[in-house]
């Protein structure tokens, strides 16, 4: 790629052309699927939970390179999270991971993470008592 | 790695000959058309020259018809506005296509901020202007209609001559935008019926930075950038002079290759959608099939299930260079308005790919085109979530139904929340 | 014969290193800076080293202040208008100095048709605006101050720091035409206090067909040229991207060599005026003498008794070019509108000549110069029934009264019937 | 002058640049001077007329190019013609003569014949038997 002028940095292009966990996860125990009514982007999050940790991340994505490219990362960085973690993951970790978006295409990795909170929350639908776990916890945490 | 430049519409490779009638009036002859100097007089006859070869390009009948501009935009800004303002008293109202180019779209929206109003005439679903709604729309307020020769993004080819003989009927003159036409079909003003016409030497391997407008004598223009007495005072500024040196050469070039450059170029048009479509299932053709009605420069695809930026990059990753009219190559987020005239589905809209054509492209090239393009819509479609929906009965398909499964629309619409735009 | 160019105010030669830059983007770097792919992205790169380029030469704090408009007059229209039309809200007052340049002075004419008023600050007999003047014109309507770093005619350099004091005191934006300053005197944009700034890379010997504004991040700007979203929406078309490379290469080699190119005009231009006072007798210098407050590489001058075109032709048969004010010399038959602002009597506008110096100007050149306008001067003062009427004493000299005769102003209305203007 | 490019053609460039008959005549029975408003010419023309025929003609011109070429073409073209062929002198046999003339600049020719009929005004006011001749023929002539 010496001598290429691309759109994108080449970690965003890198993900763009060799996305990570691309794909789905057969029995998922959570499944996101967020569309960007502003550029019409669809992306879906499928995770595998163990113990309250990701053990697994895959993404499905109708949308342009940096739509790719976030997911991708998205999955990366989330994998090996408990779902605690994962539940204040931020746009802002994609973008800095794939060091820098521009700013046009920032609502991808926003996108990102809806489909990741998505997910989660499909699983912890799932899984209600989870909810109450939560619920019980939440007057010490606050 | 094949390279094949697809995208002429955005801009083509000076002609070598161009540049060498350029070259000199860099250094050597470098005067300003306007000094009554030697320096000036110089490259005032290389003015008056070009001129002529621009007049020769379309038909017109003396060079003084022709102007010179800094683009294609400028000579629809002036076009547009520079007739609007010059007809004030007549009337403030104007008559255009629904699938102008931007160029005349938003000269008429900032005419419409201060007072005029438009009427945009619908298009039908491959593009072409609704002739009776165009005839309906001139009032007697009307000082201009618009219509584009052949459309930027989709190649159709308008009734300009019948819309040319309807203004005339109304006494109304017609501005034709042939920017996506000049250098690839015959343009005669006078056929047309055209008061005003504009392009972009640009498009057919001319320099960047100069742009013609004709206007027949008999129409009533005002400058719209103010200055000195340039161009007969309908244009003030120094000329781009070596551009417009370049320019004349490639207008006389063009003028004589064009049945040539329109022949080769049919040929790989037609064989490049005959590829893309007998290789690539739920592919769509935007604007009329190869022939008569459609340039022979454009094709206009959109592939369903995966969009357009994804396929652009893979092209280009692939040493192909293509365009695309969806909401994510532009910056406003928003998908070509001509795919939203001719009531594409969001979907296919999404997926938009605009490839154009020139002189220099050959038949492998299509070949490796259509190869290649099999491969990355593969590639994307294994990324896609609606692909999967589609293959597991969840959606269905805009381009070949099956007759189960939701739109791609309702699909996006329920998980956005929102309804696409 | 000797080829003397003192014409640079109209057009100067490109710099051999800026064609040797912009060569590969004709045909090889061909790309629309719109493109999303490579042969777009590459010209992306050259169109932000050459904003970078314009930024450094006057000291912007960012090269997104920069826009490329395709001429000085394209870059004053949209100082002009583009701030009028974005703040017609605030107020519809402009103020601009008597003597700026057509492309100011009819940007504001054609906003006045449209309803702006504009109050117009005189000057001194040197050409020097009444700073007084205007700090009273400014009104709670005024939404835009133009005054030129340097006049293009006699070469004054205006009080633009303390204009820009009054400006920042009076909240009311600045625009300063640099046209013929840039490249010859060091500009600073942030000493200014101007919200805007405009300059032409060929008047320092870059290409032509590229213009540059520099618009201060705080100032409001609409675009007057509508269309895509190019030059972040402050300019549609597509751009010029060789003449833009080049123009970079041009600011760059500028910003180095100013201080030479200065020092060296500075010296032919006290030669070339020395020569002429001395050997040519009733001849004016128009502007301040040559000095701090006069651009090094402006001669304007006025001989009596002889018109300005027969000069300019004279000289241009002997190798010397050079322009003027005068009425024969313009399309509309008028004196430098400069000229009658500075009071210069009609018969001494009449006989006007510019010559505007250049970095390959010589002093043998200035000899050489001045040798020939003495025999020029001889041979029309021997057709002119002025001389001789002068010399029997008819008519007086404006330049040096002897205290007798009519003026030529009341000789010349008396033979013609009319007031002359 | 070869490959010189030249603002006027080449018969306008010679008669500027050789002026014919420029000057004044010692003792002219006619002599006009009048200028253009527009642009501020000034153009003299000197007559010695003999036996009703313009014997010789002299000009000086303030004034372009054009200007000059102009009354250096006209008194060409008058000397030898009578006074009544000179009173319908059109600034037409100028412009025909220097093979035409910028459309802005038609008004130097126009200067040149109404300099040369303010000289012939001004002989015929030096000369009233003139006058009253022309006006005893007139009735026969119309
Ligand atoms: C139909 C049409 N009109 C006008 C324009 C604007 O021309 P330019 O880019 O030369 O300013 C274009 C540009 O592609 C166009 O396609
Ligand atoms: C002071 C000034 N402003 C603006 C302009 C217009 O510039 P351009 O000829 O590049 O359009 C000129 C041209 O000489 C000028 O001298």
């Amino acid at each position: 790629m010496s001598d290429t002028y691309t759109l994108y940095n080449p970690t965003v292009m890198d993900h763009f052309m060799n996305p990570r966990n691309m794909g789905d996860l057969r029995d998922a125990d959570g499944v996101g699927e967020v569309g960007a009514a502003a550029c019409g982007d669809i992306m879906k999050i499928s995770l595998k939970i163990r113990d309250g940790k990701i053990e697994d991340a895959r993404f499905k994505t109708f949308g342009c390179g940096s739509a790719i490219a976030s997911s991708s990362m998205a999955t990366e960085l989330i994998k090996g999270r408990t779902i605690e973690e994962a539940m204040t993951f931020s746009n802002q970790e994609v973008v800095n991971a794939l060091g820098g978006l521009p700013p046009v295409k920032i609502h991808c990795s926003v996108l990102a993470e809806e489909a990741l909170k998505a997910a989660l929350e499909d699983y912890v639908k799932r899984h209600p008592e989870l909810a109450e776990r939560a619920a019980a916890a939440e007057p010490v945490s606050a | 790695m094949r390279q094949v430049y697809l995208d002429h519409q955005s801009a083509t490779p000076l002609l070598p000959e161009a540049f060498e009638a350029m070259r000199p009036y860099f250094t050597e002859y470098y005067g300003n058309a306007s000094s009554l100097h030697q320096h000036g007089l110089r490259v005032r006859d290389a003015l008056k020259k070009a001129r002529q070869q621009m007049a020769a390009l379309i038909h017109a009948e003396s060079e003084d018809e022709i102007f010179f501009t800094s683009d294609g935009t400028e000579s629809a800004n002036l076009a547009i506005k520079g007739v609007a303002y010059a007809n004030e008293r007549k009337g403030k109202h104007l008559v255009i296509s629904a699938t102008e180019h931007p160029s005349v779209v938003n000269s008429v929206e900032f005419l419409e901020k201060q007072g005029w109003t438009c009427t945009r005439v619908p298009v039908d679903r491959e593009g072409r202007v609704d002739l009776k709604g165009l005839e309906a729309a001139i009032t007697p307020q009307t000082v201009l209609v618009a219509l584009h020769h052949v459309n930027h993004d989709i190649g159709t080819i308008q009734p300009v001559v019948e819309a040319g003989k309807i203004c005339a009927k109304a006494g109304v003159p017609l501005y034709v935008d042939c920017e996506a036409s000049a250098g690839w079909l015959p343009i005669d003003v006078r056929e047309f019926g055209a008061a005003l016409v504009s392009f972009s030497p640009h498009r057919f391997y001319g320099p960047k930075g100069v742009g013609v407008l004709y206007r027949n004598k008999r129409a009533r223009i005002v400058s719209i950038l103010h200055g000195g007495v340039q161009e007969g005072g309908r244009r003030a500024g120094t000329e781009n002079i070596p551009a417009i040196v370049g320019a004349g050469v490639a207008a006389e070039v063009a003028a004589r290759e064009l049945p040539q450059w329109r022949a080769h170029t049919a040929v790989l048009q037609k064989r490049l959608w005959d590829g893309l479509s007998r290789d690539i299932p739920f592919i769509k053709l935007n604007g009329p099939i190869p022939g008569p009605d459609r340039v022979s420069t454009n094709i206009n695809i959109s592939t369903e299930f995966i969009e357009g930026e994804g396929q652009l990059l893979l092209c280009d990753l692939n040493g192909i260079a293509v365009a695309s009219g969806s909401s994510c190559v532009s910056k406003s987020l928003k998908i070509s308005h001509v795919l939203s005239a001719i009531g594409l589905d969001h979907a296919l809209a999404q997926g938009n790919l605009i490839l154009t054509l020139g002189k220099d492209n050959t038949e492998a090239d299509m070949d490796y085109v259509v190869e290649t393009f099999v491969r990355i819509v593969d590639k994307l479609r294994g990324m896609s979530p609606m692909w999967e929906e589609f293959e597991r009965g969840v959606i269905d398909s805009v381009i070949a139904p099956r007759g189960f499964g939701k739109s791609f629309s309702e699909h996006a619409a329920a998980v956005s929340g929102k309804a696409a735009h």
